[in-house]
């Protein structure tokens, strides 16, 4: 069986005003039905990993080197009616502001029986029933009249659970979600995670779930890949990355989500910030923040450590941290 | 000359024993306009009913929904939203009475959650820091400042003359940290101060709280809707559903009970941190009501699982739990006298 | 024969219901068309000046006691709604203007046509053809009065339920012409009466048509590009491109002028003679010519040298620079001890020619002969009110002069009105106040001289002294120039303000 | 809607009566005497004295504005000055002749202002967008008067193509929609365009531009929408705005016609307002700019109630 | 005085005092870096310093002309402009002709510019009833195009340089009071406000800090993008005759007077027009580049 996903040495650079390096060297793979959390800070890549892998970076501002197969189909060369056949139905999206990814003049019905419509070429009433019944199975009340809603009537939640509906209303074989519950409350917040959990189960479908709340990657996925700077630093099973957490910056994340830590008590955070990629990193990224930093840090990118499985590390300290712990 | 002798906060008149502030009765209801004429409507009731205390060099945090009215509350305490209703005593003066608006934001300071939006893009760092004191009429105004500047972990010699888009979320969060304390108060009102910040940046943050709050014997009201945050930096917490007060107690206590049926579906809905675990069953279903036309009697009663009768009539009044007078609560389910057929039972399990 | 368009400068087609507003031009297109008066001027002849002849009147005479005259009706004249013309219509003409009780009394024309016959005390119908006026004093010139005043019909007023409103939209007159369509500030649509009682003048072509066009380039481009026929004033700049592409201009001298009003209040120096003649003197007319592409008349006098009126004054204000500064310095005046002026001039105004560059050659040339002049430039209506107030006015602000052009017709407008004792503002249009026992006798015995050989002997002396004591600053006379397509034929420009237009034919 | 198509009609009522205070006061500061253009030169000061009393100019003012508000609301706008003619009459006719020009200018100056900026906006920073701002401050940057003259001499003068005024031949304005009246129109619509089709382009690329910024899009492009839907899209978000600038250009074309109008000799509203001007013909003046700008008013109106019937983000309540 | 680390290793490099770059000179630094904008103010400043300076470049006298001299081409010698309806020097007219143009063109801007702020300003920050009036009132001054407003003002009043200027002025106030009413509005609901009103500052400090220097920026934008307007405008009133009177050289009322000349010279008559087109297309696009570079977040 294909791969559901495989992502080699994917490198995006941005030009414009100014130079960002993105994405550097970024080489990840998905087995079909997998659920992977994508952890990093803000403007660690991961939401440019993600439009990337829809072809969705402006084309006269970015470059991208490197390769995407998703099934096997070389996403990269795609284009015109091709790109337009794979982009919701083979993969798709739900973004992390449902209030600004929806076109708000159109109903949602209609958004979603749009995509539909052009998927599955089916005609409007139909597609407007297949909407309707992905509403009812995202839970929304009274689906039938909220078909007519526009977004601006919906409550933020609500919306989220739209978008994953126009998300899922073609049966992708991978859902990408970007943050899709950091603007949400906490209640409404687990809500959507476990609506998500049951339909991935439902569908079947991998899903890219990208996040910066490690309890979130929790809840929802079975493996973690770590971000930092553009690449990835670690990744491992959920399990694995939270007990085991072996990149110096895994631990820091870690250590800064407060969970059972001792109330008052100095907290063990990760000095600075990150870097501005304004040249491609040529050292580990993290040494200037690193506790454990070593001269060899900043001479060259520490490799990336393949230990047992699917589970790797890029640090030079990646056995002797676990001894040390 | 260290940064220690240059705070002069107001002096303490009521002794130790007496809260720094005292809110009671607040209320505020905005208007919404709308209809033939444009006359108002309806009222967003934002804030209801709401009476707390704190006390000297405690930490009060406040958690709830999105909307539920912490930031009104907090704009409430200092006087830049105008109240509908209430008291709000500082240090033993009544705003109003013994109190002027300018002493009492002499005395209480605010940091906003926005940290890009709450600085004047036309204003170097150091104007900014500055500005308060200069309006205060503190003595030099600019050395305060640098001083500030310097405690919160800026330099003052690279940050000075810098525009607040030259910094990034976390210095500017010092920034407007500094700002605050320029003003040497005595209580800081922060207002989801470090929600916008990445993990690690927000670590340095309530770091630097910490460390300001002991060398400075502050006090501080500290509102987030993230429960690990606020149980990490508080002493007690305060739980707000639409506009009212349902539940205050000191930390441990509420870790250890959440005696209000929303508190518990609030600690519920937090990410279980365990893979082997996770949460199975959200705790409850729905946004939260619009805060327009907030349900009549105990404004949860919609969602709650343990609602009666009762409840969609009476108002719960905030009291003290039978064997912990400390832990506050508004629930029917605590009050024996409510009417609610298991009234006095507590919240079931 | 074919259809005449024709561009007038008025912004709006001209009152319809008998006596015109819009000055000259509107009793041109829609008085002397439409309508007929008493007694008329004689329009056949561009060689000679005009002069009086019998209208709807066919003869007229003063009584012994100089006061009450005689009309004989022309027999026969209709109007165009087939009403005949009688002497009581004519009286109730001369109610509609001046008996503000009568029913058809009509301010807008009474507006228009009362000031033109101030010598008019009464009036009575002897028998159907038959009427007498009687005037305030004696006044030889109530001929020219009454060649203002054009008939309406009282059978079509009465028509129109009585109404002038509805009288303007199908008006009915005797002249050679029918107002058959009229939309407002747009177009008035004449066509030829066959009844008319002068077949000679019963008009050729099929149709002419009236188009206000205000803005002179408009006109231009009008005429250019084919939408109309005829244009009236042409802007001197654009004739050598119309000329370039066979269009014709037409012009001839008639009783216009451009002049300065002089001040003879206590003070102004104007009240010097030699000053007065100085500056005549000091300008070269010759050499305004080209900005007005050739399009005027050097002026010799206050009338022009072609007017009957005109006599034979000595003193020739012709250029001569020398002898106007000898002039100055006899006056005290001299190259280190300017004369300083102020006049009034406006930048527009109906009829001025092109007031701003002419009046800036004048400066230009009196300061030739150390007379400086200081403008003060007041809009065209201000100035009119200025001129009505007189030199005396504080609102003239000390202006010693005000630069006017005259309708300069028949003797009460070209002569008596500027300087008359009576008449010195705000009771009439004398504005610079000027009062002289010898010009009063001469204006008194124009009006009391009823053989009209000896009236035009009164009349050349008065003007004699216009010209001998400089009394104005006479600068130049506009030749009514108009542009005509090719195709126009017959046209004859009378010496006159009004035009005849039933000789018109239009080439295919 | 209904509520706010009232509530919209009732918030006009206080800013009709400010434009009507407006317009009666505007000719109240002129200087010098309405009288002065109609009076034969020579009139005397008691002619003078009768006409101001026909008129009514002898009132206090107050008395003069209840009494011309009093005839308004009854239609009557009081009669002209200079012509003595119904004022109302004179304005319907001559701001109908206007709306044709003024829709004509916007029939061509709309769709092109609108295509124009949809490329600039989709094709940002390219050479098509430099060149449609090149073209679309030109537009706005060129007096139009002048260009009138220039199309003049070319077209009218100098080729004899197309007539240079008028509203038909022979100075007819009873407009037929045959090929002799259009051609009257073709000159002075073509001016009037210029200045709209380069606002009209602006804002439609910074609107397309907008949008196509917005996060909708890359949704739209991430469920797999092809260029065209995403630009129908774009078309559909920026119709209320753009719609509503068109309405307000529309208004501006009317209002603003008088210079080419003066011009072309067009016997529009602006031409009437000229002459008033120079005639210091008061009731008219104040009539023309009073319907102009109640009609101004009403497309504000219309333009309101259109945006909130198309874009559902408007309440509507 | 020790101080604990908690800057997360900021201060670890050697700290250089930095150079204060206000906000204005990163604007001028943006500006200099934009060549169009650079070549339109420079176009713009070298009319108005010809037009200030018009005396002292030996230009012919623009009043003094020779009837044998008049609509002399392009290209004369002594005229290099040729010479006006009345001899007049075209070159000296037009410069002289900027004087009063760009004077009427800009100054009414300027004026609406100080008080449309003023009004705008104080509606927008102090909200509630005062704002009601003012902005109800300017509602009734939108009510009329600004091109009918003007020319009904300059009509009623007469022809004029003050007129202009006051006709203009008026026509300019409402649409800068309400840009400025807007801009000040959001600004007040901004959390940095409400920061500074934490301070105890009270509303004029907190409007001199706070309020002018950000909203005068998007308002004095949005009226550089008047001037244009406001240059035809006023170009076109004496155009009409309702603005500058002769025979004060001015480029509308030039226009107007050499429309004739039109048939005689037609590039000359087209020189005023060229000069207003020129002249308003650098406003326009020196207006647009300044917005760019006042544009601080990008
Ligand atoms: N279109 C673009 N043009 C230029 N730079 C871009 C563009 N999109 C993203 N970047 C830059 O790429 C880097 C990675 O951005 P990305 O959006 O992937 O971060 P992220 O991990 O999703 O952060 P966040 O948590 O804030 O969403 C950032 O430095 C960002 O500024
Ligand atoms: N100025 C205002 N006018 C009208 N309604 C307001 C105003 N300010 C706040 N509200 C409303 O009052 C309610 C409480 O708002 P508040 O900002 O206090 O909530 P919050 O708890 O701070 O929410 P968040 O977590 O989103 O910041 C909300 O429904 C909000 O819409
Ligand atoms: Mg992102
Ligand atoms: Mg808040």
């Amino acid at each position: 069986m294909t791969k559901l996903l495989e992502i080699n040495d994917l490198t995006v650079r941005f030009s414009g005003k100014r130079t960002v390096h993105a994405i550097n060297n970024v080489s990840l793979s998905m087995e079909q039905g997998e659920t992977l959390a994508l952890l990093g800070e803000s403007g660690s890549g991961k939401s440019v990993t993600l439009k990337a892998l829809l072809g969705l970076l402006p084309p006269k501002r970015s470059s991208v080197e490197g390769s995407i197969h998703v099934n096997g189909t070389d996403v990269l060369s795609l284009s015109g009616k091709a790109l337009q056949r794979y982009r919701g139905a083979e993969v798709s999206m739900v973004f992390q502001e449902p209030a600004l990814a929806l076109d708000p003049v159109y109903t949602v019905g209609h958004q979603i029986a749009e995509s539909v419509m052009r998927h599955k070429g089916v005609s409007k009433a139909d597609a407007l029933s297949t909407a309707l019944d992905m509403l009812d199975r995202v839970r929304i009340p009274s689906a039938n009249r909220r078909l007519h809603s526009y977004p601006h009537e919906l409550s933020g939640g609500m919306r989220q659970r739209v978008m994953i509906a126009l998300a899922l209303a073609c049966r992708p074989r991978l859902l990408l979600a970007d943050e899709p519950t950091t603007a949400l409350d906490a209640t409404v917040q687990i809500q959507i995670l476990l609506l998500l959990r049951e339909l991935q189960k439902e569908f079947g479908m991998g899903v890219i779930f990208v996040t910066h709340d490690i309890g979130v990657a929790v809840e929802i996925s079975e493996r973690v890949a770590v971000m930092y700077a553009g690449q990835i630093v670690e990744e491992g099973t959920t399990r694995e990355i939270i007990r085991d957490g072996r990149h110096p910056y895994t631990q820091g994340l870690l250590a800064a989500n407060l969970h059972d830590v001792a109330r008052g008590a100095r907290l063990n955070a990760i000095p600075g910030a990150p870097p501005a990629l304004e040249v491609k990193p040529d050292a580990c990224p993290f040494a200037p923040r690193c506790s454990h930093v070593m001269p060899a840090c900043r001479a060259a990118l520490p490799p990336m450590v393949t230990t047992e499985g699917r589970r790797r590390v890029a640090c030079l300290h990646a056995d002797a941290v676990v001894a040390a712990e | 000359m260290s940064v220690t002798e240059t705070y002069a906060p107001s002096a303490d008149t009521g002794g130790p024993g007496q809260p720094l502030l005292i809110v009671r009765d607040l209320q505020k209801h905005f208007p919404v306009s709308g209809g033939l004429l444009g006359r108002t409507q309806a009222k967003v009731q934002a804030v209801d009913r709401v009476s707390f205390s704190v006390k000297k060099g405690e930490t009060l945090g406040i958690v709830g929904e999105s909307g539920c009215g912490k930031s009104t509350t907090a704009k409430l305490l200092i006087g830049l939203t105008e109240k509908d209703r209430g008291e709000i005593i500082f240090d033993g003066h009544a705003l109003g009475e013994r109190l002027s608006l300018k002493d009492l934001r002499r005395g209480v300071q605010m940091v906003f959650q926005d940290s890009y939006a709450t600085l004047n893009p036309r204003l170097t760092i150091l104007d900014s820091v500055a500005f308060g004191a200069q309006v205060q009429g503190l003595a030099d105004p600019k050395c305060l400042a640098r001083k500030m500047m310097d405690r919160v972990g800026l330099d003052p010699n690279r940050f000075a003359h810098r525009y607040p888009h030259e910094l990034s979320g976390g210095q500017r969060q010092r920034v407007n940290i500094a700002r605050a304390l320029a003003m040497s108060p005595r209580l800081v009102v922060l207002d989801e101060a470090v929600s916008a910040l990445d993990k690690s940046v927000e670590a340095q943050v309530l770091n630097l709280l910490g460390d300001l709050r002991a060398e400075f014997g502050l006090t501080y009201i500290f509102i987030s809707h993230d429960l690990n945050v606020v149980r990490f930096i508080s002493d007690r917490i305060l739980v707000m559903y639409l506009g009212e007060v349902v539940e205050v107690a000191p930390v441990d206590s509420i870790w250890a009970e959440q005696a209000h049926p929303y508190t518990r579906s609030l600690f519920s809905a937090m990410p279980s941190m365990d893979p082997d675990d996770r949460t199975k069953e959200p705790p409850l279903v729905g946004d939260p009501p619009n805060p327009i036309n907030p349900p009549k009697g105990c404004r949860f009663h919609t969602r709650c699982r343990f609602a009666a009768e009762a409840c969609k009539t009476k108002v719960p009044k905030l009291a003290g739990l039978s064997g912990n007078a400390d832990h506050l609560v508004a629930c029917h389910l605590h009050d024996a006298a409510s009417g609610h057929p298991k009234a006095g039972q507590g919240v079931p399990a | 024969e074919g259809t005449l368009r024709i561009g007038m400068t008025a912004a709006d087609i001209p009152l319809t219901t008998g006596q015109t507003d819009q000055g000259g031009e509107g009793m041109r297109f829609m008085g002397y068309t439409v309508y007929d008066s008493l007694i008329e001027w004689d329009l056949t002849s561009a060689d000679k000046a005009s002069t009086l002849i019998p209208g709807l009147a066919t003869e007229w005479s003063v009584g012994e006691d100089e006061l009450t005259w005689t009309f004989k009706l022309r027999d026969g004249v209709t109007f165009h709604d087939g009403s005949p013309l009688t002497a009581e219509v004519v009286v109730w003409n001369l109610d509609k203007l001046l008996d503000d009780t009568s029913e058809q009394y009509d301010s807008r024309q009474a507006a228009q046509g009362k000031s033109r016959i101030p010598a008019v005390a009464s009036y009575e119908v002897v028998d159907d053809l038959t009427l007498t006026i009687t005037t305030n004093e004696p006044d030889a010139t109530l001929p020219y009065q009454l060649a203002w005043i054009v008939m309406s019909s009282k059978a079509n007023w009465e028509a129109m339920d009585k109404d002038w409103e509805k009288v303007a939209m199908s008006p009915s007159g005797t002249g050679p012409w029918k107002l058959t369509e009229f939309v407002p500030r747009e177009r008035a649509v004449l066509v030829p009466f066959e009844d008319y009682w002068d077949e000679s003048r019963i008009p050729q072509l099929d149709e002419m048509i009236l188009i206000p066009l205000p803005e002179p380039n408009a006109r231009a481009a009008a005429l250019m590009s084919g939408q109309v026929d005829w244009i009236e004033a042409p802007a001197p700049d654009t004739i050598p491109a119309m000329e370039a592409n066979g269009f014709k201009i037409s012009s001839n001298a008639y009783p216009h002028n451009w002049t300065w009003h002089l001040s003879r209040v206590e003070g102004s120096p104007w009240n010097d003679i030699k000053v007065r003649k100085a500056a005549n003197m000091a300008i070269d007319r010759e050499s305004m010519m080209p900005l007005l592409g050739g399009l005027m008349i050097p002026a010799k006098g206050f009338l022009p040298p072609s007017s009957n009126w005109f006599g034979e004054p000595e003193f020739d204000p012709s250029y001569d620079l020398e002898a106007a500064r000898a002039l100055m310095e006899e006056a005290g005046y001299g190259p280190d001890n300017h004369l300083e002026v102020k006049a009034l001039i406006s930048p527009s105004g109906s009829g001025q020619m092109l007031p701003l560059p002419m009046n800036e050659f004048v400066q230009q040339s009196l300061a030739e002969a150390w007379i400086d002049v200081e403008f003060s430039v007041v809009e065209w209506n201000q100035m009119i009110n200025l001129w009505r107030a007189g030199a005396e006015d504080e609102a003239v602000d000390g202006a010693q002069s005000i630069n006017f052009t005259y309708f300069i017709q028949d003797p009460f407008t070209g002569l008596i009105r500027h300087l008359d004792c009576d008449l010195i503002a705000p009771n009439g249009t004398n504005w610079g106040h000027y009062c002289d026992p010898e010009m009063q006798a001469l204006f008194e015995k124009i009006k009391t001289t009823f053989d009209p050989e000896e009236q035009e002997a009164v009349l050349q002396e008065t003007h004699e002294k216009y010209v001998n004591d400089a009394l104005f600053l006479f600068v130049t006379h506009d030749v009514a120039p108009r542009a005509l397509s090719p195709k126009v034929e017959g046209f004859v420009q009378a010496q006159n303000w009004y035009q005849n237009f039933s000789s018109i034919t239009m080439a295919d | 809607m209904l509520t706010y198509l009232i509530r919209r009609l009732i918030l006009v009522l206080p800013v009709a009566f400010g434009v009507s205070v407006i317009c009666f006061l505007l000719v109240q500061i002129a200087p010098g005497d309405p009288l002065t253009a109609i009076m034969p030169v020579d009139a005397t000061a008691e002619e003078q004295d009768a006409m101001r009393a026909a008129y009514g100019l002898d009132k206090p003012l107050p008395i003069q504005y209840a009494i011309w508000i009093g005839n308004l609301v009854q239609g009557d706008m009081g009669k002209s000055i200079a012509t003595g003619r119904p004022v109302a009459g004179e304005v319907f006719g001559a701001v109908q002749n206007s709306l044709l020009l003024a829709v004509s200018a916007a029939v061509i100056a709309f769709p092109i202002g609108t295509a124009l900026g949809f490329l600039a906006g989709y094709f940002r920073d390219t050479l098509v967008d430099r060149g449609v701002t090149a073209i679309s401050i030109a537009g706005v940057s060129v007096p139009n008067y002048w260009l009138g003259i220039v199309l003049v001499i070319i077209f009218s003068v100098n080729l004899g193509w197309l007539p240079s005024m008028g509203a038909g031949p022979g100075g007819s304005s009873e407009w037929q929609w045959n090929w002799e009246h259009m051609r009257h129109l073709v000159l002075p619509a073509v001016t009037l365009a210029v200045v709209p089709i380069g606002i009209v382009a602006r804002t439609v690329r910074a609107l397309a531009g907008d949008i196509l910024s917005q996060d909708f899009v890359d949704a739209l492009y991430a469920k797999g929408m092809s260029r065209v839907d995403v630009l129908r899209h774009v078309a559909r978000n920026a119709a209320a705005t753009a719609l509503s600038v068109m309405g307000l250009q529309l208004g501006y074309l009317l209002g603003g016609s008088i210079l080419i109008e003066t011009v072309f000799n067009w016997p529009g509203s602006g031409f009437l307002l000229s002459n008033a001007i120079f005639q210091r013909d008061l009731p008219l003046l104040q009539g023309t700019i009073l319907v102009l700008a109640l009609f101004f008013v009403a497309m504000n109106l219309i333009v309101d109630v259109a945006q909130a019937a198309i874009d559902p983000r408007i309440q509507r309540t | 005085m020790a101080l604990t680390d908690t800057t997360g290793g900021q201060a670890v490099e050697p700290a250089p005092i930095e150079k204060p770059q206000g906000y204005w000179s990163g604007v001028g630094a943006r500006l200099v870096r934009d060549p169009l904008t650079m070549i339109c103010a420079g176009v713009v400043l070298a009319l108005i310093l010809a037009a200030v300076f018009a005396p002292l470049l030996g230009l012919a006298d623009p009043y003094k002309g020779s009837m044998i001299a008049r609509l002399k081409p392009l290209g004369t010698e002594g005229h290099i402009l040729g010479t006006d309806e009345q001899g007049r020097d075209m070159l000296a007219r037009l410069i002289y002709g900027g004087r009063l143009t760009l004077f009427i063109g800009l100054m009414p801007v300027v004026l609406a510019f100080f008080i449309g702020s003023a009004l705008g300003i104080t509606a927008g920050y102090v909200g509630g009833l005062t704002n009601t009036i003012i902005m109800r009132t300017v509602d009734v001054f939108f009510a009329f195009p600004s091109v009918l407003l003007a020319i009904a003002i300059s009509g009623a009043l007469g022809a004029g340089i003050v007129n202009s200027l006051v006709s203009l002025t008026i026509v300019f106030i409402p649409p800068i009071t309400r840009v400025a009413e807007a801009v000040t509005s959001g600004v007040r609901a901004l959390d940095y406000i409400d920061a500074a009103r934490a301070t105890g500052a009270n509303a004029w400090t907190v409007i001199r800090v706070h309020v002018i220097g950000n909203v005068l920026s998007p308002i004095f934008v949005y009226a550089t993008s008047l001037t244009s307007v406001c240059m035809i405008l006023a170009a076109g009133l004496s155009f009409l005759g309702i603005g500058v009177r002769p025979p004060e050289p001015e480029w509308g009322l030039m226009l107007n007077t050499l429309r004739s000349a039109i048939y005689v010279n037609p590039w000359l008559s087209a020189l005023p027009g060229v000069m207003i087109f020129i002249t308003s297309l650098c406003l326009n696009l020196l207006s647009d580049g300044l917005r760019s570079a006042m544009n601080v977040r990008d």
